[in-house]
């Protein structure tokens, strides 16, 4: 059985300058509650590790408008000009990665395997100071593994088992971010009984996740 | 006719029946006011949607479905969503038949480039990059000038998006295909004539001897717009 | 819409010396009605890719002692002495390979990604051949994708938009050999009208989908 | 008591609860008869579920559930059912804690052979490789000696499974940890003297000062049984 705790326990478990996967697209899918915990935590020199920012006062954006991140993996920070003006002012780094690299970034790190080749990127600015590995006389770009501290994803519904079920285009980065960090936060809309969730509708089984926190705690 | 009309009109005749596109954010997206229902195309939204529809009635909003740019939308029927590593492989892994995007530039290699100006705006690419490597067709939609400035260039000055060059370039003057010889001429916009077209062009382009006119899709009814 | 065909007419479209993608696990989860077809219809010189060869007159195993199959790649043909007969005859040729190393191989080849880089079978008979790439100090060991002309899956349920949904363990090496080959066949128990199957079900959507074989046809 | 039962009731021990734990087809899959339903532990197979149950009793078998061995099963409440990358991903991952596999001989080195004899069986690696690479914890539960040879051998004669060093041998006659120094032998079977033991073994083993008997797990009800 897994601990269910609130999002302020949850933010108390996540020291200063830890490594972040955060869930979502846009805020969507998003653990809104977990990063609204971090905000009033007083968090600092977070590394975020998201498909984007979200907007200044949204999602993700909360984090960036308090000055709590100060490193960001991520494919997108153009609806956020506060993420934005930290880069070029040097306040904030940010590692800008194709979002589909990214996925599989995230996946390799939580799958045990040694990197991504992909075309995308190759040629382009995306591609400096990266490897690119010939095989049979086509190049393919090598990214690297990502693995987080702390993973911090939304789910639809969950068990006390920790088995996760997602809904929609709230999926999105959630399942892939579950499986690259020893500890995995999952924050839902309502924790049901074991055996309630049928096995088939899980997206993350619950070996992989630690905590819960429900929005009815 | 305004410009992003023609453009959308123009780009909606390239979409086959029964085929898979992603919409770029912006003037691509309204590319599907000009698609016909029957014609049963399904459209993907990277964030993990295949048959996306249109933004749902007031008050009819979900904030579980929701399109890339974050706005609201509907599901068709028979849609299916996906976690972000399954939307990424269907577009890396071929299966995607066409992407219509935006372009800052696009340059006599075929080569586009839309995803940031160095020092200036830094988004960063998005999707855009595994949209333009992995698609099978690649459409660039965009004004054929920036501020009277061209923007079809003989090298863009941008970082470019990929060393992949695009399938075809429709501007309201112009539709334009990269090919083994350069940047061919195809259609003239409705009532533009040639010269106009190499006024706003800094890349040499190949005229050949006839260029039609553009046929642009019919205005459907608004019961027939599927986004 | 996708066409829904007899079993029959399905083999008809797949020529002697094709290469196959089967789905299944020992037979569960296996696209039975399509192996009978292939069968009943003769073909000759496949190359079967599937995780196991089942048993002699079950399954996969139904086309080893047909003769209908010269190479496979595999990760486990213990339970069929016939593929284990031919293999040490010379009669049919037997890549192996490891299960995990498989499942990615066949990912990356419908993923558009260039390769797996697994430490599985690092130092074993199973990295003969194969290259090692170092990342970083570490070595990895590079498996090249795997694509087919044809893929045939079994899925529990599908839409005539080609959605598939899978059950339980019968789910398996389906969904991912659904992305690997530009022909899909999908045999399922049952066709429902489209928009019946809700967007989270769905394992593999109907894009990817070409032929739909149903069991009461 | 058989020597399967001893293997199988001192492996028992090892799994901690709440821990994900993959059992080989035939010996190691006997271990579950010896686990408490209350140590919540759960039983991964590699063909896709994490939850397996015990299997279904007369006519309540499902086609679309089964195990590795493609033998009918049930599925514990809170299971959950994955796909064949999933599955290794959980193995290959580092997410599953313990494997118990059989094995053919196992060397000074901690290295394992379970799948193949050149030219006589080969039945291929199935999931060997990945379970032996990837688990946290790989426990070697096997008879000590096979027709009377040894088992446990200087070097491994048979192709291995992976370069990776086990963490636990357990036999009838003796449990044994691989370390940096070499073998250990930490545990005697019940009323096994350590001269049995050197008799059945051809490696060399480290003998501690004091090497006790190993204790069992406990025979269970049968209405405790998981599997």
């Amino acid at each position: 059985m897994k601990t269910a705790i609130s999002a302020a326990a949850a933010a108390d478990l996540i020291p200063d300058g830890a490594i972040l996967m955060i869930g979502g697209f846009m805020g969507a899918g998003s653990p809104h509650p977990l990063i609204d915990a971090l905000v009033d935590a007083g968090r600092k020199n977070l590394t975020v590790i998201a498909n984007d920012t979200a907007r200044p006062g949204f999602g993700i954006g909360k984090l960036v408008t308090a000055g709590a991140v100060t490193r960001v993996i991520t494919s997108h920070i153009g609806m956020n000009p506060e993420t934005q003006k930290g880069m070029l002012s040097g306040r904030i780094e940010v590692e800008l990665v194709p979002q589909g690299t990214l996925a599989e970034r995230i996946r390799a790190g939580g799958y045990g395997l040694g990197g991504v080749l992909t075309k995308t990127g190759l040629g382009t600015l995306a591609a400096e100071g990266q490897r690119v590995i010939e095989i049979d006389g086509e190049e393919w770009l090598l990214a690297k593994p990502l693995k987080a501290d702390f993973a911090l994803i939304h789910a639809d519904r969950a068990d006390y088992q920790g088995n996760a079920a997602y809904q929609l285009t709230a999926t999105n980065f959630n399942p892939l971010m579950a499986t690259a960090a020893p500890t995995v936060l999952c924050e839902t809309r309502e924790i049901l009984p074991v055996g309630t969730i049928p096995p088939d509708e899980v997206g993350t089984p619950g070996v992989l996740v630690k905590y819960l926190i429900g929005r009815r705690m | 006719m305004h410009p992003e009309e023609v453009i959308q009109r123009r780009v909606a005749i390239e979409l086959k029946p029964g085929s898979l596109v992603n919409l770029g954010i912006g003037l691509p997206t309204g590319v599907s006011h000009y698609v016909s229902h029957a014609d049963n195309i399904l459209f993907q939204s990277e964030n993990g949607i295949v048959g996306m529809g249109s933004r749902p009635p007031e008050g009819m909003a979900d904030e579980d479905l929701t399109d890339a740019g974050g706005a609201f939308v509907m599901a068709v029927p028979g849609a299916a969503t996906v976690d972000s590593g399954m939307s990424f492989g269907l577009i890396r892994g071929g299966h995607l038949d066409v992407t219509v995007l935006g372009g800052l530039q696009v340059d006599e290699r075929g080569y586009l480039a839309n995803w940031m100006i160095p020092g200036r705006m830094v988004p960063g690419m998005g999707g855009a990059m595994d949209l333009v490597s992995g698609a099978r067709r690649v459409i660039v939609a965009m004004q054929h000038t920036a501020k009277g400035g061209p923007k079809i260039v003989p090298q863009c000055t941008l970082p470019i998006t990929a060393t992949r060059r695009v399938t075809l370039i429709v501007t309201e003057l112009a539709v334009i295909e990269p090919t083994d010889e350069g940047l061919v001429l195809r259609e003239r916009g409705p009532g533009v004539t040639i010269p106009t077209i190499l006024d706003g062009t800094s890349a040499h382009l190949i005229i050949p001897d006839v260029v039609p006119e553009m046929k642009l899709a019919a205005v459907l009814a608004a019961e027939s717009q599927v986004a």
